[in-house]
């Protein structure tokens, strides 16, 4: 088969076997084995068989495309760094003679092009119809757009759901039987005793897996909508597991309605879109991406013909002619620009709700109610990273101004949690926050132009911080506790966890031997940091630039301050620490695994230019940053221009974490500083951010309370006044209820009545024939059919014979 | 002398057994004889069924008919087989209205067979028709016996050329395999129409899946019903 | 051979002779058969309870043992209940005989030696097998002994209910072949044994184990054989027969065993061609002439008789090897293991042959050859025995499917 | 022998069919045994199969290109399938019939009469 079709395929088929699994558990899930124990294995087969399909998906794309050299300008100083690292095997002679062309016509149409495959599997609906409007009809359809970056995210979620699903096997097991929730204390005093919920797990897992898939390889805005609802719905259920647990339902419901307010936006991008475009689609020629780069402009970023016109309709409307010249003055004159920013805005309004950014960012920390595993596959890995995946799709679309929103609002989210996970003391929420931040450093790299750098980030971040959750998810296993005061010295007990973990954290810190070689984190660290300083020096935005550097030294340091105090030290409480035992090898395989990702994923494959980097390099959109419009000082720098800040931001990193491991060694390793007294040094500060912010609070002033206050006016006006309405038309109703019964009791009963008693009388007469003689209704009809056939062999004489 | 038609000797034959037994199933008045003469009965038409080419229809009739209903109605014979109902003596004078009525219908379908002159056989053809009625005749005086099949029918299925191959006798070479075109005829492909070259005949014929589908629904409905029934009399006894 | 007589008899008694001498080879199935299959039965029982079986009459094996056994049958008193219906009484054993004996008529015992050649003998043969069992209940019924009516209608039953699942798996080569013609059938699975269709596929191989599970158990041996549960019903149906109308379900039963073991010979182990294609490889074809293919049909007769015989003598193992089951677990039996086991397995087959059309990879040749080849062969004018150029029709899917309008 | 050396036409197939129709019209009529009824009701549909193969097969007629074709033997089908239907319940309906009345004379299933 043409790989154009194997891919879809393939992919296709990844994307539905979770739904499929879901689908049998819905249906079999508590009689498969068990109490259905099945189930999970079925969850998990689904899953690795999408894994496989995927990564197969891959290898079949590499060995069609290959993967190109990097195409960048190098700089002798890099070209020796670049020698002398494993990253890139390229040679300074080569790409020598390259910089001149590249810098003349821009990274537009560098020859970096391998065309997306787009097309439609399934058309949902047609609305509209051609040349209804000017617009080509809504087509609502499940399609597909795969590019490198699709399959990357298709091979890395099978990957990382895959081994949640198993670790899930193993951390789920209590659930296969009835289940003493000892965080439920009902009404008479007792714990909530109920039955085991395994098959549900997995088969909201399932559902996920499908959803999460679908959003990655949707073809059309509106899928992606869709998706992204769904995996909304698969986090909300996965929050809720253990519903009757006050807190958990609340931070399913917040988690939801917190994603509601993102997705509004997100409804009003698309509305842009659709009002201005008239199309959903991806790929193609009337797509969004060519409309908005089209290929004739050197893929630069061009204002489409449909947002012009609908910015100047009052002008259509008073009668100038749209004609072609007519809208290029108009776009000359920045018409429809707004509706852009508009529809950039939108859309990233849904990736801040979705993927926890500033204002809205407040739902993950308690989103950890759920299941660790669920944490780790949703709240870190995949789901959240959705925002930063939808971000970078629709980077052709955002101009300037969007990406420097983006950037702060990255940038801000980014310093918020990590301060705010330096005082947090439950293990989960640590994490949680530290992915917060991770993705605002995403969301903020993507924001000033460092495409690759965020979805490089992205896709290590995934890894390291599965592994990170899985770890704390095999410690509270162990410990039956989230409080990290209440650990530590758990070393000993569980060295499997121990070291996974702790190659989890040099991963996130991002340590690295700069020139010659470091764990996942440090390359695409770098990256977002070069990009930055880049940033920074090309239009003097170096708050983002601190953001982005401090929140790297942040990290390092609540990592180890994590890390230290879970493992290292002596046990703070001796009971959990006798209890504690290293989880099951089911468990902490896939720690294992994970953790070699999150060492070696973003490696070289010695002697080929095959690196997560350069593949994503293929997937970058086409076209050049051109200057904002309304922001007209504003340009976001070309990512490969970033390269000769790659020494600075090296040291950089590796300077902010080394402080950091510094930093938490000294304070909670060797214990020579005492956190205490911090603490109490700066107490209004630590408050403050030991509460994050108040941002709870405010939201719950700003919010919450208005919305109890009107509800209850609501109430009392439809006590005092609707119901007052109703009684007295029911009153009323009554009455004429009455008269309508007397008129029916007299006349339509009457006749009914007389129809009846007629009707009675007849059957009456006519019952004689019922002899229930079987044998003489075979009579009857015997003569009936002669005599029929008499009577219309003559009749047709009659016929006949009249004629 | 002019050789024995086989097939009317055969006809004839399986044409007698199936009269006989079915008069003999309406005279007979033990409940389990008359199972048993309607067997022979039906099994003799099977093997008209088969002298009419539809072989398909005739294995149906044994496998079902007689293998599948009768057994079933063997059963209620021996359930219900108690002294007084095995042999239920009629009133004479329903024995008299039946007779009557009976005849009067044998009447009509007889005046109906015979009306038609064109059913009379297919040596009864008009000279037009001769070259087509000698060929699908032919086999037809063929000698009786199985896949025999000499150079008459070979050459009348050639010189019939136009004619479609569906029509020779059921035991030459090209007998119709009714068995495929049905199969395929109730998935809804007619293939035996494609050799229909008569449009007005092809127009407006289809396929039976719809049927076939709902039968094979009222066949299991009628299943769980009989089943339901049964069960709801045990019930009933105790 | 008809044509042959009819060189020098006025052509119906030339048929008359054919279909006569037809019949006397086919009688000698159950006849000689059944005589033989007793003996075996016999001696592989006494095998089984390490006995010696008879030895005395007639030389070592007492080989003469089974004839015998029909003397003295036949020379039996013939005895009948006094208030037995006496036609039906009569006639049940001879309905069960004729039933088995015309199964016979559709069964190919090689390339074209075929008594009624019809190309819907599977059909055929399970229907006139499912009419044994009249026989079986009418004389269970007429013979007015408790016992009798016992056997017969659990027979009823249980035969009622093993036409479903043995009917499945038939289909299931049928479905494979695409025609329910015997002939074309096992002419498909010509060539090395890899073509037998019980290797073509998992779900086949499971099929024939169904099939033979419910072949025992319609044609009532042990361990299904409930209708004459010696030690519970004195011997079933037949308690009141004795003599020759006892000799005659004698004979129906092991003809029908010789049946349903053809019909699994010739549906699963490529009928009368061997496990290697010898008659092709020593050119015994029709090809080379008649006398060449005379020797190869005796060959492939050979190969089907065998394969029969070792049908039979299977079932008679089991019968000696397997306790009898009660009633509801022989029901139970059929409906909750047979029947699902046998649906799935058709349901795998029809998947199967839809992806893998050609079957498993070990087929030393494809079916298109068999069908590519098949007409030339129907053209051949050939000499020996009549339906042989019928022997390897075209699939009927091919040609009357539809998919290319007829020549 | 000039009978035998005739070839039969629809109508003869025909007769046979009107006399089985016949002979199971007059069965349930007659027969005061519900399982009787019940044969009478299988002779009547097989005579009426009779019919449909006799008009669907193409060389019993002068006139074979009216013949039914495949109609016939589908329709004969149905016919049959359904007959084997209305068999079982037939026979369940006598059952119960004869559980709740120990009888099966038709006669006395008379409760709903007028």
């Amino acid at each position: 088969m043409e790989l154009s079709q194997t891919i879809p395929l393939l992919l296709g088929l990844a994307w539905l076997l979770p739904l499929a699994s879901f689908a049998v558990i819905v249906l079999f899930g508590p009689r498969m084995g068990k109490s259905g124990v099945l189930s999970g294995h079925v969850a998990t087969g689904a899953i690795l068989t999408s894994a496989v399909l995927s990564l197969l998906a891959l290898a079949l794309w590499l060995e069609k495309h290959g993967v190109q050299e990097p195409q960048q300008p190098e700089h002798d100083s890099h070209g020796a760094r670049r020698m002398s690292t494993v990253r890139r095997v390229t040679h300074v002679a080569e790409n020598e003679p390259e910089h001149a062309d590249e810098f003349a016509d821009g990274p537009a149409d560098r020859p970096r092009g391998i065309q997306p495959l787009f097309g439609s599997w399934y058309s949902l609906g047609t609305f509209g119809s051609e040349g209804a409007s000017r617009f080509p009809p809504l087509r609502v359809e499940i399609g597909y757009y795969i590019d490198t970056l699709t399959i990357c995210m298709f091979a890395m979620v099978g990957v990382i759901a895959t081994c949640i699903h198993f670790y899930s096997l193993a951390y789920m097991h209590e659930e296969l039987d009835d289940v003493t929730d000892h965080e439920v204390t009902l009404p008479d005093g007792h714990h909530l005793h109920r039955p085991g919920r395994f098959p549900r797990f997995f088969q909201y897992l399932s559902l996920f897996c499908f959803s999460m898939l679908g959003l990655v390889i949707a073809g059309n805005l509106a899928m992606v909508f869709v998706f992204w609802e769904l995996v909304g719905i698969c986090s909300y259920l996965l929050i809720g597991f253990y519903y009757e647990r006050k807190s958990a339902s609340t931070a399913a419901n917040k988690a939801f309605i917190v994603n509601r307010v993102g997705d509004f936006g997100m409804i009003i991008g698309m509305m842009a879109l659709w009002g201005s475009l008239g199309t959903f689609t991806f790929g193609g020629p009337d797509g969004v991406f060519a409309l908005v780069r089209p290929a004739s402009q050197k893929h630069h970023l061009v204002v489409p013909d449909g947002m012009v016109r609908a910015a100047a309709r009052d002008q259509i409307a008073a009668g100038v002619a749209p004609t072609s010249t007519q809208i290029n003055a108009w776009r000359q004159d920045g018409y429809g620009y707004g509706l852009l920013v508009i529809a950039g805005l939108g859309v990233f309004c849904g990736c801040v709700g979705k993927s926890a950014q500033f204002p809205l960012h407040v739902w993950l920390p308690d989103a950890m109610e759920g299941p660790t595993p669920v944490s780790a596959l949703i709240h870190a890995a995949t789901m959240v990273a959705a925002g930063v995946y939808l971000v970078g799709r629709f980077f052709p679309v955002l101009t300037p101004e969007v990406l420097l929103v983006i950037a702060y609002i990255g940038g801000i989210t980014l310093f918020i949690a990590a301060t705010i996970a330096i005082t947090a003391t439950d293990i989960k929420r640590v994490l949680a926050y530290s992915t917060v931040s991770q993705l605002g450093l995403m969301m903020l790299s993507l924001g000033i132009g460092g495409w690759l750098a965020g979805l490089y980030h992205l896709f290590t971040h995934a890894f390291f911080k599965a592994l990170l959750f899985l770890c704390s998810g095999s410690v509270i296993h162990a410990c039956h506790t989230n409080e990290m005061p209440r650990m530590g010295g758990l070393r000993k007990k569980m060295p499997w966890t121990a070291y996974t973990m702790l190659i989890g954290c040099l991963a996130i810190s991002g340590v690295g031997i700069p020139g010659f070689l470091g764990l996942s984190g440090f390359y695409s660290k770098d990256a977002i940091l070069a990009q930055a300083f880049s940033f920074a020096d090309s239009s003097g935005h170096t708050l983002l630039l601190v953001a982005a550097t401090a929140g790297a030294a942040i990290t390092s340091f609540y990592m180890f301050r994590l890390w230290y105090m879970t493992f290292a030290g002596s046990p703070r409480d001796k009971h959990i620490y006798e209890h504690a035992h290293e989880s099951p090898s089911v468990m902490y395989l896939p720690l294992v695994i994970l953790a070699v990702f999150a060492v070696g994923v973003a490696w070289t494959m010695p002697l080929t230019p095959l690196s997560l980097e350069n593949l994503l390099e293929q997937a970058r959109p086409k076209g050049a940053q051109s200057a904002g419009q309304i922001w007209t000082d504003l340009t976001i720098p070309e990512e490969h221009a970033s390269h000769e800040f790659h020494d600075q931001a090296t040291l950089a990193a590796t300077a902010m974490w080394v402080i950091g491991i510094l930093l938490a060694t000294a304070f909670y390793g060797v214990r020579s500083l005492d956190p205490e007294d911090v603490r109490v040094q700066f107490a209004k500060l630590y408050s403050f951010v030991r509460h994050k912010w108040w941002f709870d609070e405010i939201y719950a002033v700003l919010f919450v309370q208005p919305v109890l206050l009107l509800s209850r006016a609501a109430a009392g006006i439809d006590r005092r006044w609707i119901d007052w309405l109703v009684d007295r038309s029911a009153g009323w109703t009554v009455g004429v209820s009455r008269v309508d019964d007397a008129i029916d009791r007299w006349f339509v009963d009457g006749l009914v009545d007389r129809i009846a008693n007629s009707t009675y009388s007849l059957g009456l007469a006519l019952r004689g024939w019922q002899s229930g003689r079987l044998r003489r209704y075979v009579m009857w009809i015997v003569v009936g059919t002669v005599g029929l056939f008499v009577l219309i062999s003559w009749f047709l004489e009659l016929a006949v014979a009249g004629s | 002398m002019e050789p024995i038609n086989w097939h009317t000797f055969f006809f004839l034959l399986f044409s007698l057994v199936a009269c006989a037994f079915a008069v003999a199933v309406l005279i007979s008045t033990n409940i389990v004889r008359m199972a048993f003469y309607l067997t022979l009965s039906l099994g003799a038409t099977s093997g008209l069924f088969f002298l009419a080419g539809a072989d398909f229809v005739g294995a149906m009739q044994l496998l079902i008919y007689v293998g599948g209903t009768l057994v079933l109605l063997i059963f209620g014979v021996m359930l219900t087989a108690q002294g007084p109902f095995i042999s239920m003596k009629t009133a004479g004078g329903e024995w008299v209205l039946a007779t009557i009525v009976g005849g009067a219908l044998l009447a009509l379908l007889l005046q109906t067979a015979f009306s038609v002159n064109d059913w009379h056989g297919p040596a009864a053809a008009t000279p037009s028709h001769f070259g087509a009625r000698e060929a699908s005749s032919d086999p037809l005086t063929q000698p009786f016996t199985p896949a025999t099949e000499t150079a008459s029918v070979r050459t009348a299925s050639v010189t019939r050329g136009a004619k479609p191959a569906g029509e020779p006798s059921p035991w030459s070479e090209e007998a119709p395999r009714t068995a495929t075109r049905l199969g395929m005829g109730l998935l809804g492909a007619r293939v035996d129409l494609l050799e229909q070259h008569d449009d007005t005949l092809r127009h407006g014929m289809s396929g039976y899946l719809l049927p076939f589908e709902i039968v094979s629904v009222h066949l299991l409905v009628v299943l769980v019903g009989a089943a339901y029934l049964a069960r709801a009399k045990r019930r009933a006894r105790n | 051979m008809a044509e042959f007589l009819a060189l020098y008899l006025p052509s119906w008694l030339a048929y008359l002779v054919a279909g006569l001498v037809h019949c006397a080879l086919l009688l000698l199935i159950p006849f000689a058969g059944a005589m033989f299959f007793v003996w075996v039965e016999r001696k592989v029982s006494a095998r089984i309870q390490d006995r010696l079986g008879p030895t005395r009459v007639g030389g070592r094996f007492g080989w003469l043992q089974l004839l015998a056994d029909g003397l003295k049958l036949i020379n039996k008193e013939d005895v009948m209940p006094k208030d037995a219906d006496a036609l039906l009484f009569r006639m049940a054993p001879y309905v069960s005989f004729c039933a088995s004996f015309t199964a016979l008529l559709a069964l190919p015992f090689s390339q074209g030696w075929v008594p009624q050649h019809m190309n819907v003998g599977v059909f055929f043969i399970l229907a006139v097998l499912g009419l044994e069992v009249f026989g079986v209940i009418l004389g269970g019924y007429s013979s007015a002994s408790k016992w009798s009516l016992f056997g017969a209608m659990r027979e009823a039953a249980q035969v009622v209910s093993y036409e479903v699942p043995l009917g499945l798996c038939v289909v299931v080569p049928v479905m494979i072949a695409g025609s329910m013609d015997l002939v074309t059938i096992a002419s498909m699975q010509a060539g090395l044994f890899t073509n037998w269709f019980i290797f073509h596929d998992p779900f086949t191989f499971i099929t024939f184990w169904v099939y033979f599970t419910c072949a025992v158990a319609s044609v009532n041996r042990a361990p299904f054989d409930l209708a004459e549960a010696e030690s519970e019903l004195v011997a079933g149906f037949h308690t009141e027969y004795s003599g020759f109308r006892w000799l005659a379900f004698y004979m129906a039963e092991y003809g029908s065993m010789f049946a349903v073991s053809g019909l699994a010979a010739i549906l699963f182990f490529g009928g009368w061609n061997g496990p290697l294609p010898v008659a092709e490889l020593l050119r015994l074809t029709h090809d080379t002439g008649p006398v060449a293919g005379y020797l190869g049909n005796l060959l492939g007769l050979f190969n089907f008789v065998f394969k029969c015989v070792a049908g039979v003598t299977v079932m008679i193992w089991v019968r000696w090897t397997l306790p009898r089951l009660r009633i509801d677990q022989v029901l139970k039996t059929c409906l909750k293991y047979c029947t699902p086991l046998a649906a799935g397995a058709f349901l795998g087959a029809a998947v199967w042959t839809l992806y893998l059309p050609g079957g498993v990879g070990l087929r030393s040749r494809p079916y298109v050859e068999v069908l590519e080849r098949a007409p030339q062969n129907a053209r051949q004018p050939s000499t020996s025995a009549a339906p042989d150029r019928i022997a390897a029709k075209p699939q009927p899917i091919l040609r009357a499917g539809g998919i290319n309008p007829p020549e | 022998m000039n009978l035998l050396s005739q070839p039969v036409g629809l109508s003869h197939y025909l007769v046979v069919g009107a006399v089985l129709f016949v002979a199971g019209v007059a069965c349930m009529a007659t027969k005061r045994n519900a399982l009787g009824v019940l044969l009478g009701i299988e002779l009547v549909l097989n005579g009426a199969n009779v019919n449909f193969v006799a008009f669907s097969s193409s060389w019993l007629r002068s006139d074979s290109q009216f013949a039914m074709g495949l109609e016939g033997h589908l329709v004969a089908l149905f016919v049959i399938v359904l007959a084997a239907a209305e068999a079982a319940v037939a026979l369940a309906i006598t059952l119960n019939f004869y559980n709740n009345h120990a009888t099966i004379d038709v006669d006395r299933a008379d409760e709903l009469q007028g």
